[in-house]
């Protein structure tokens, strides 16, 4: 880019931090987004869910997806200065699937049967299913690419292929790297240094954004975007992404086993009231299936149910609740945005006869009784990496790849469409194939998607090349500042 | 008149309280002369130390003089500024409080408080306050010197504590010593030995005091001139001679009355009615209990000079019946007893049955848990042995601590024995966790603080049926509670009041019928007479003689009072620290041979109403652990009479000093009752009663 | 009595604490709106006729939640109490009438659980059983029944030592006899004062939990919760705090004045 | 006294283990596994039992609870399960944190507390007591998220904006702004205390003022300030004192609301994060520190009391 200017030191906060920076079993946007600077994947998912090269500078599935052949950009050298090739790839990946390393991402990379490298630098994966988002997968955090052998710890130290150095670690306080300079994309990265803060408070956090001892704050909550409105030399920024609280309504059970209840629920809720209220305005409605708008095989053509609560009454007297429906509510307050959903829908729906009562537990009661296994409950998903993995998981009959499926919905052709989906290569046939799917599931589907979240940021004037991002990413290699 | 040292004019004391302002003492006048003790006597609540207070100055919250003035010298100490005050006391006027273990700070040590005033008020280095200070402690009789100063007052003992309150008093050489009933609360002993003190320093230094007391003996004892006080007011005021020989007020004439000594008591045998509620606010305030009065006694109080020096607040002293009391003294002393109305006086026969027998009767406290590891192994009753026959009063006496409480507790079941045996009837109760009934029926207990043992929300009527619930498992008549309330003198509408709104008196009376309600064969008396006013003391024990006569009850009398002891008991029992060292007929308090421990305890009560002076050497209590597994005499470190190492090392026989007595003593019978007399005879004339 | 009635600090006290369980028991009535009711074109605003005490972020009016709050916290202050003196009643009648190892033993278990910080002590207790009002009341109850424990022994210990409790035990009264109509009726002054003074505190440390999320069911809220709700928000939109505050402040200052100046009565006061 | 102070001490540390053994047993108790709390909502089943084994959560209580007791004696609090990472360090840090502020606000409690107690008792029955000791009364009906909300609402965005409602993030920007944000924290702590103990010394002191020895003084025409300082004070400050270190306790109650207000990096905070996150090690840790510091604060009560009163000192020799 013209004009570019290199040098300097971005600074940065977060509102929570890093406590273990070895990429598979990290778990926090934090560490993700750290180990991201130290670290490189094989692929990279930009802003619009599509795949990018990362380490890997192309990629060939076989004809039925089931094998995938990666070829790695050669020179790349780590930290250390020993060249990373295929070997570390597999090493990679192994740790992950190895379940003593407790890493989180095991489900997610897919059905990877086998890894192999056939040279230096040609990695070949075997799955024991198509899976057409596959390159997608490796781009999730846990399967960036360590060496296979260090002696470092690397919890607390890194030694990657990334565009930044570690320099200093201290947990609950600050991360700092340094520029990588050799970094095999040349150019970058253009700052010489990036400095991560931790402000658990957000009141500093926005006063140190506003006094200019940081650059960028990384998260503005939603709450919080009136004390960054209007205020000199800041820019607000937001995009909307795929994270969603759903309101669960297990399909298998009485009373939302009858469509008719679902719809009623469905209909009572004023969306634009919600978003207004839970969100300040900062997300987009849903239309109660889990692909967000912002994903290239999104369906504008499926509308998001209006409030109708006459309706709602005649489709509850139908099901056979004319008197109404009485029924407890389960969530928690441990993530944002539960306990007010769950409050408004028990007001929304009042009025078309649905008695709730709430109850709120704490996280790990939630995950424990709550979850997969109450009938009617809030719950909380942060946005899935790949389209296939947005919206298969959640909706396929359970056990045909719904793993998601915590509402226990089985529909023959939900699970037709999204299977074929998942498989098929070819983008056109498979926007098709997604787009039958979200209207069917929008209509009977067992979860309220009243709204995706969106990810609002602040910064400085000064600084360039940066934009909020609708993933958890903040790509500091391509951040430059003003002078 | 010569000029007074202090002068009280027409002084009015009052409190603020909720209900408005009561005047508690009204047209008080009196002086104390240079070298003067003036007594000032009067039953509690009388208002004592409201005087003393506003002598000082220095009345509490809510107490002010209302009228009246009180001169020091030419200063009137009600209008002095503070500064004035604070130059005079200490310096000029000292005083005494009640309680010395409470007038002593617990947080300073005993030097300090002791030199702190001197160091105020005369100017003096460190050193010279440290060397008077010594000084001080020599004239009261402290040895240990440096060793005491440096103690905290929680070390000390209460005749010590009660000595360097006396000594802080005097330790500015004040003109006045103001001492607010100094002995309360000390036992008979230390209490003999710090009036020997006052006596001592009355003869060596010209002190004016204004000694406050109860104790009537004490004050006819110590004072010059003395000052009755009744419900405020002066009742009669004069030398200590003439008011205690030829008193001229009726309230006065009914104390002298009521008061028991150990050598004689007055002759006349006036019957007080029980202490009225509240005394009438106008006219003289004794109206309501004086057998004489007649309606002009409503009439305005005046203070009539009856004789030169001698005044009486009573309109009709010259009508008064003629009363005297034999002053007793040395010289009529001796061993007869003049006067003696206790006409209970047939021994009870050995042959009677015992309806209590203790046999080697043995406790020690035992402390809480934690204190385990304290040596505290002391044995508060040793191997007590006796026996209560029916009908008699047997008297348990000894000092403070000596484990007469104990010895009651454990017969009434309140305390476990360690070992032995108490037999009721036929049972032996001493290991049973539970009396049957019947047993606790047949043994009750009138506490040293007999008003106290009634529930205060509970009615008179369900208090005096209780009994009759408890152990004949039914409700008493009408009738039976009525006549229970007469014979105590309680009219039956106090049936229905709440026990916490009726007087003192009332509710004695109250737990006394509550006692006789089941007619129990052994009533024990623990000190039920200490807490109570001297005429109260007589009332309660003519009742509780009427009583036993109704009943043919045996009573157990615990008491320290001697003179008491000895005009109601038929048996005497010595304890000393939980070991009975003599027992037998009542003459055993009245005559020697005594052992030496009872022949202490008969010098101090002696002393007390000065027919003594105490001159017998008391060895100080120490604080070491006496008896403590010594095979000796537990007496041995106290006797005034110790033979040698025989007492340290051998257990005194015990010796038949008669037909049912026995003393446990080296000493043999015959030679005992020569010492005691002998030394008796001499002594009785060396020093005269002033 | 008398003197009671002019102290103006009890008199006072007592008016605010009788508003107080008034506006309470009368919540439904008095209230405008339904406590959960939510004005959602009414979000957060102040305190207007409509809405006399303003409302919250979901345009609930904080009046009508402050009533019904009022309602939450004055039950589970008094259950909490209710809980304390069910065990610390008998338990400290009991350590105080035996003595001995009875009394150690109950004391040394009340120590045990005093030398817990009381916070922590029901932070446990509801993270193990899970906040509701009635665990609540059950981890408050728990919390204070030590001390409650403590004081009634101490004032039933003071009357133990009386002679009259002696002369029931020398008269052959049984123990529940004696603890029950001798011991319990004297002991209550104290005890009531206990009673104000634990009330106080049992509202004030259930409000805290409830602070900290651990207490009542959301769209319920006693004020502590009230508190703790509109934390976020409560410097633009400061009546959502400033009256749940008040009320609270009153209630327990009312029942700690209340305590101080029945304490007072009792001390100067005859017993009788 | 040698011997008091030892047996002061072990009971102190009984005190302490069963303390430990009580908050083991609750967390014990707890209705959440932590291995699905770690994996969270992707695990399979197979995961969670590898991992309770993994953890030895599939041992014995008794023997877990011995284990960690030893652990803990060697200052080893085991490891987070939330962060990974030991406890003790982390404890380390955040213990500095409440201790600096519990300090700052135990401080302002023994200054104000005994002032107000001495300046009431002083001037007992006039219009200045009256005021004071009704707001003292007042003062202990405000809890701490009380004080908290009305200082922030007061001094940190509401009317002025002069302090910092919160951010304290130790001495690392120099004393001035560390003090500039514990000044809120600490008065938050302090109001509730310093009104208790305030009033506590109030009585203590005019039970003093009324006690026989100050009137013996008085009456040997000592000067006021001797009669004050020398025969009240020492006497009054017994209870007193006891109050204010018995209150370290309910301090460590409270700093957990406070450091909630105001986002404070303590150990009250650090224990609510244990709670939400059932991450038992740190629940664990943080309870028995709190509860030590609680006990010991008693001791150190005791101690001081010792210190002060004679009468005391000869009892437990
Ligand atoms: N501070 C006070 N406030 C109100 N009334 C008081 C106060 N002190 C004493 N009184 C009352 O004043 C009267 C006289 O009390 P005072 O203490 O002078 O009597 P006393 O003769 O010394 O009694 P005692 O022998 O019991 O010491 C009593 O009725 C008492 O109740
Ligand atoms: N509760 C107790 N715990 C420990 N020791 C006690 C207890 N009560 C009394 N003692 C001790 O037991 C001994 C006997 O005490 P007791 O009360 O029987 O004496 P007393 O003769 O009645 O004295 P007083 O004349 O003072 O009433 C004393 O040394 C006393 O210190
Ligand atoms: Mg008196
Ligand atoms: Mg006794």
């Amino acid at each position: 880019a013209q004009g570019v200017q290199t040098g300097g030191t971005l600074k940065i906060s977060f509102p929570g931090s890093p406590r273990l920076l070895d990429p598979p079993i990290t778990g926090s946007a934090e560490e993700w987004i750290i180990t991201s600077w130290l670290y490189n994947n094989l692929t990279r998912v930009d802003e619009k869910f599509n795949v990018q090269p990362d380490l890997a500078e192309s990629w060939e599935p076989n004809a039925n997806g089931t094998v995938w052949t990666f070829k790695l950009v050669k020179g790349v050298k780590f930290h250390s200065g020993r060249e990373a090739t295929a070997d570390d790839v597999v090493h990679s990946i192994n740790r992950i699937l190895d379940p003593n390393t407790k890493s989180r991402g095991k489900g997610g990379l897919g059905p990877i049967a086998k890894v192999e490298a056939v040279d230096p630098y040609t990695v070949r994966f075997t799955l024991s299913q198509p899976v057409a988002d596959f390159p997608a997968n490796l781009a999730l955090p846990y399967a960036r690419i360590t060496p296979r052998e260090t002696k470092l710890n690397l919890n607390t130290q890194a030694d990657g292929t990334g565009p930044f150095l570690l320099k200093e670690f201290v947990v609950g306080e600050k991360v700092v790297v340094e520029r990588n300079p050799n970094y095999f994309r040349k150019g970058f990265p253009r700052v010489d240094q990036v400095q991560a803060t931790i402000y658990p408070d957000s009141t500093a956090e926005i006063n140190a954004l506003k006094e200019g001892k940081t650059d960028i704050m990384w998260q503005v909550r939603p709450d919080q975007v009136p004390l960054l409105t209007n205020v000199g030399g800041i820019k607000l920024e937001e995009v909307p992404t795929g994270s969603f609280v759903p309101i669960v309504m297990r399909a298998d059970q009485p009373p939302f086993d009858n469509p008719l209840v679902r719809k009623a629920l469905k209909l009572t809720l004023d969306r634009k009231v919600i978003v207004e209220n839970i969100l300040g305005g900062h997300g987009v409605i849903g239309n109660d299936q889990s692909l967000p708008p912002n994903n290239p095989f999104y369906d504008t053509a499926v509308k998001a149910s209006v409030r109708d609560i006459a309706k709602a009454k005649q489709l509850l007297a139908q099901a056979g609740y004319p008197n109404g429906l009485k029924l407890t509510l389960y969530t928690s307050d441990a993530r944002v945005g539960m306990l007010p959903l769950a409050l408004l829908t028990q007001q929304m729906a009042k009025e078309a006869g649905f008695d709730i009562n709430i109850q709120t537990v704490p996280w790990d009661v939630f995950l424990n009784t709550v979850w997969e296994k109450r009938p009617f409950y809030i719950n909380n998903w942060f946005a899935r990496p790949t389209t296939d993995t947005s919206i298969t998981p959640f909706f396929t009959t359970r056990d045909k790849g719904g793993s998601l499926n915590d509402y226990y919905y089985s529909n023959a052709e939900v699970d037709r469409l999204l299977l074929a989906a998942q498989a098929e290569l070819n983008p056109q046939t498979r926007k098709q194939l997604f787009g039958k799917a979200q209207q069917i599931i929008a209509d009977d589907g067992p979860a309220v998607i009243p709204f995706f979240k969106n990810n609002i940021t602040a910064y400085r004037n000064n600084v360039e090349g940066y934009s909020a991002d609708p993933g958890v990413n903040l790509l500091a290699d391509k951040v430059w500042l003003k002078r | 008149m010569p000029d007074a040292l202090l002068g009280v004019d027409a002084l009015s004391i009052a409190y603020r309280s909720a209900k408005g302002e009561t005047r508690v003492v009204r047209d008080l006048t009196f002086r104390i002369d240079e070298g003067e003790i003036v007594g000032l006597v009067g039953e509690s609540g009388s208002g004592k130390t409201s005087v003393a207070l506003a002598l000082l100055n220095y009345l509490p919250r809510g107490g002010r003089v209302v009228t009246g003035d009180i001169r020091y010298r030419d200063q009137s100490l009600l209008t002095a500024s503070r500064r004035e005050l604070r130059r005079i006391h200490g310096r000029r006027i000292a005083h005494i409080a009640q309680d010395p273990a409470s007038s002593l700070n617990p947080a300073l040590r005993v030097g300090l408080q002791l030199e702190e005033g001197m160091l105020r008020h005369l100017g003096i280095s460190t050193a010279e306050a440290r060397n008077r200070a010594l000084a001080l402690l020599e004239e009261v009789h402290l040895r240990g010197g440096e060793r005491i100063l440096q103690a905290y007052p929680h070390m000390l003992s209460g005749g010590m504590q009660q000595r360097i309150c006396i000594a802080m008093a005097l330790a500015c050489d004040p003109d006045l010593i103001v001492m607010d009933e100094p002995t309360t609360g000390l036992d008979a002993s230390t209490e003999a030995a710090i009036f020997d003190l006052l006596r001592e320093l009355k003869a060596h230094r010209r002190l004016s005091v204004l000694f406050i007391s109860h104790n009537l003996a004490a004050v006819r004892g110590m004072a010059d001139r003395v000052v009755i006080l009744y419900g405020g007011r002066c009742m009669e005021h004069g030398p200590t001679t003439t008011v205690f020989v030829r008193p001229l007020h009726r309230y006065t004439q009914m104390l002298l009355n009521s008061l028991p000594t150990m050598r004689g008591a007055a002759t006349g045998d006036i019957d007080m009615p029980w202490q009225a509620a509240r005394a009438p606010a106008e006219g003289c305030p004794f109206r309501d209990r004086c057998d004489l009065a007649q309606p002009e006694c409503g009439q305005e109080q005046v203070l009539v000079e009856v004789a030169p020096a001698h005044g009486s607040a009573c309109r009709r002293w010259q009508e008064l019946p003629a009363f005297t009391v034999t002053v007793p003294n040395a010289a009529n002393g001796g061993d007869s007893v003049p006067g003696d109305w206790n006409d209970n006086d047939v021994p009870s026969p050995p042959g009677r049955e015992a309806v209590i027998a203790v046999r080697e009767l043995t406790h020690r406290y035992r402390n809480s848990l934690l204190a385990a590891h304290s040596r505290a192994t002391r044995l508060s009753l040793d191997k007590v042995s006796f026996e209560l026959r029916a009908g008699e009063v047997l008297a348990i006496i000894g000092e403070s601590g000596s484990g007469k409480t104990t010895m009651a507790r454990c017969l009434v079941g309140l305390a476990q024995p360690h070992s032995g045996s108490i037999v009721v009837g036929a049972t032996d109760v001493a290991a049973l966790r539970r009396r049957p009934l019947a047993i606790a029926r047949n043994l009750q207990i009138v506490f040293q603080n007999i008003a106290g043992s009634l529930h205060p929300r509970k009615r008179v009527g369900t208090i005096l049926e209780r009994p009759f619930l408890l152990y004949e498992r039914r409700h008493a008549t009408d009738d039976q509670l009525r006549d229970l309330a007469h014979s105590v003198g309680l009219r039956a509408e106090m049936l229905e009041k709440r026990s916490g709104r009726l007087s003192g008196g009332e509710r004695q009376r109250v737990a006394l019928a509550r006692a006789f309600a089941p007619r129990p064969a052994v009533i024990v008396l623990d000190e039920a007479f200490s807490a109570l006013d001297v005429s109260m003391k007589m009332k309660v024990r003519n009742l509780l003689q009427q009583k036993q006569s109704e009943l043919s009850a045996s009573y157990l009398l615990i008491s320290h009072d001697l003179p008491l002891v000895r005009s109601m008991a038929d048996r005497v029992l010595v304890l000393f620290q939980g070991w009975v060292c003599e027992v037998g007929q009542r003459r055993i308090i009245e005559a020697p041979p005594y052992h030496p421990y009872t022949e202490t305890l008969v010098w101090s009560a002696l002393a007390l109403e000065s027919l003594k002076p105490s001159t017998f050497e008391l060895r100080p209590e120490t604080s070491a652990d006496t008896g403590t597994g010594a095979a000796g005499c537990r007496f041995h470190q106290r006797c005034p009479r110790k033979l040698g190492t025989i007492c340290e090392r051998e257990a005194p026989p015990q010796r038949q000093a008669g037909p049912d007595h026995t003393i446990a003593c080296h000493i043999p019978v015959a030679e005992l009752a020569t010492l005691q007399h002998a030394e008796w005879l001499p002594r009785r004339g060396a020093e005269a009663v002033s | 009595m008398k003197a009671l009635a002019k102290d103006p600090l009890f008199v006072v006290a007592l008016a605010v604490l009788t508003l107080h369980v008034v506006l309470a028991l009368l919540a439904t009535h008095v209230a405008p709106y339904p406590f959960d009711q939510m004005h959602y074109d009414a979000a957060m605003k102040p305190p207007s006729t409509t809405y006399w005490f303003g409302t919250d972020r979901y345009g609930r009016d904080v009046f009508s939640r402050v009533l019904y709050g009022g309602q939450i916290t004055l039950a589970f202050g008094f259950g909490a109490v209710a809980v304390c003196f069910l065990v610390g009643l008998p338990a400290g009648l009991i350590a105080a009438y035996f003595g001995g190892i009875v009394d150690q033993v109950i004391m040394r278990i009340m120590d045990v659980l005093m030398s817990f910080p009381t916070l922590l002590l029901g932070l446990l207790i509801l993270i193990i059983a899970g906040p509701n009002l009635v665990n609540l009341i059950l981890a408050v109850g728990l919390v204070y029944c030590p001390r409650t424990t403590r004081v009634v022994r101490s004032a039933a210990l003071a009357v133990r030592q009386s002679t009259f409790i002696e002369a029931a035990q020398v008269r052959g009264e049984r123990a529940p006899y004696i603890i029950v109509r001798e011991l319990l009726p004297c002991a209550w002054g104290p005890i009531i004062v206990e009673f104000c003074i634990r009330l106080g505190y049992a509202i004030l440390l259930g409000a805290s939990f409830n602070y900290l999320g651990l207490g009542v069911q959301p769209p319920a809220a006693d004020w502590g919760a009230l508190v703790q709700e509109a934390r976020s928000y409560m410097v633009r939109a400061p009546w959502t705090v400033i009256f749940p505050i008040i009320f609270i402040s009153t209630l327990v200052a009312s029942l700690h004045l209340l305590g101080d100046a029945l304490d007072e009565w009792l001390k100067e006061g005859d017993v009788a | 006294m040698l011997k008091f102070l030892a047996a002061r001490i072990v009971y102190t540390l009984a005190v302490l283990v069963a303390v430990s053994a009580l908050v083991f047993v609750v967390t014990e108790l707890l209705p959440g596994n932590v291995a699905t709390m770690i994996l969270g909502t992707d695990a399979t089943a197979e995961d969670i039992a590898r991992l309770t084994r993994l953890m030895g959560l599939d041992q014995p209580p008794a023997q877990r609870f011995i284990h960690w007791l030893g652990g803990v004696i060697q200052g080893d609090f085991g490891e987070s399960l939330r962060m990974q990472r030991p406890v003790g360090p982390i404890l380390a840090g955040r213990l500095a944190n409440s201790l600096v502020l519990a300090g700052i606000a135990f401080a302002m409690v023994a200054v104000g507390g005994l002032a107000l107690g001495l300046v009431t008792a002083l001037n007992e029955g006039t219009r200045l007591d009256r005021v004071l000791s009704t707001l003292a009364a007042i003062g202990t009906s405000l809890p701490e998220f009380v004080t908290g909300t009305v200082l922030i609402l007061i001094f940190a965005g509401g009317l002025f904006s002069v302090l910092p409602p919160s951010g304290y993030d130790g001495f690392r920007d120099g004393t001035v702004d560390a003090l500039r944000h514990l000044a809120l924290p600490a008065c938050a702590l302090a109001v509730i205390l310093t009104a208790y103990v305030g009033r506590v010394t109030r009585t203590s002191v005019i039970d003093a003022l009324r006690s026989d020895y100050v009137r013996t003084a008085r009456l040997k025409g000592l000067s006021e300030r001797t009669v004050v300082l020398r025969h009240v004070l020492p006497n009054a400050l017994v209870p007193a004192v006891t109050v204010l270190f018995m209150n370290l306790g309910w301090m460590f109650g409270g700093i957990v609301v406070v450091e909630e207000i105001f986002v404070f990096p303590g150990i009250g905070r650090l224990m609510l994060f244990g709670i939400a996150e059932r991450d038992w090690p740190v629940i664990q840790a943080c309870a028995v520190v709190i509860a030590a510091v609680y006990v010991f604060g008693n001791l150190l009560g005791d101690l001081a009391v010792l210190a002060i009163n004679p009468r005391l000192r000869e009892w437990t020799a």
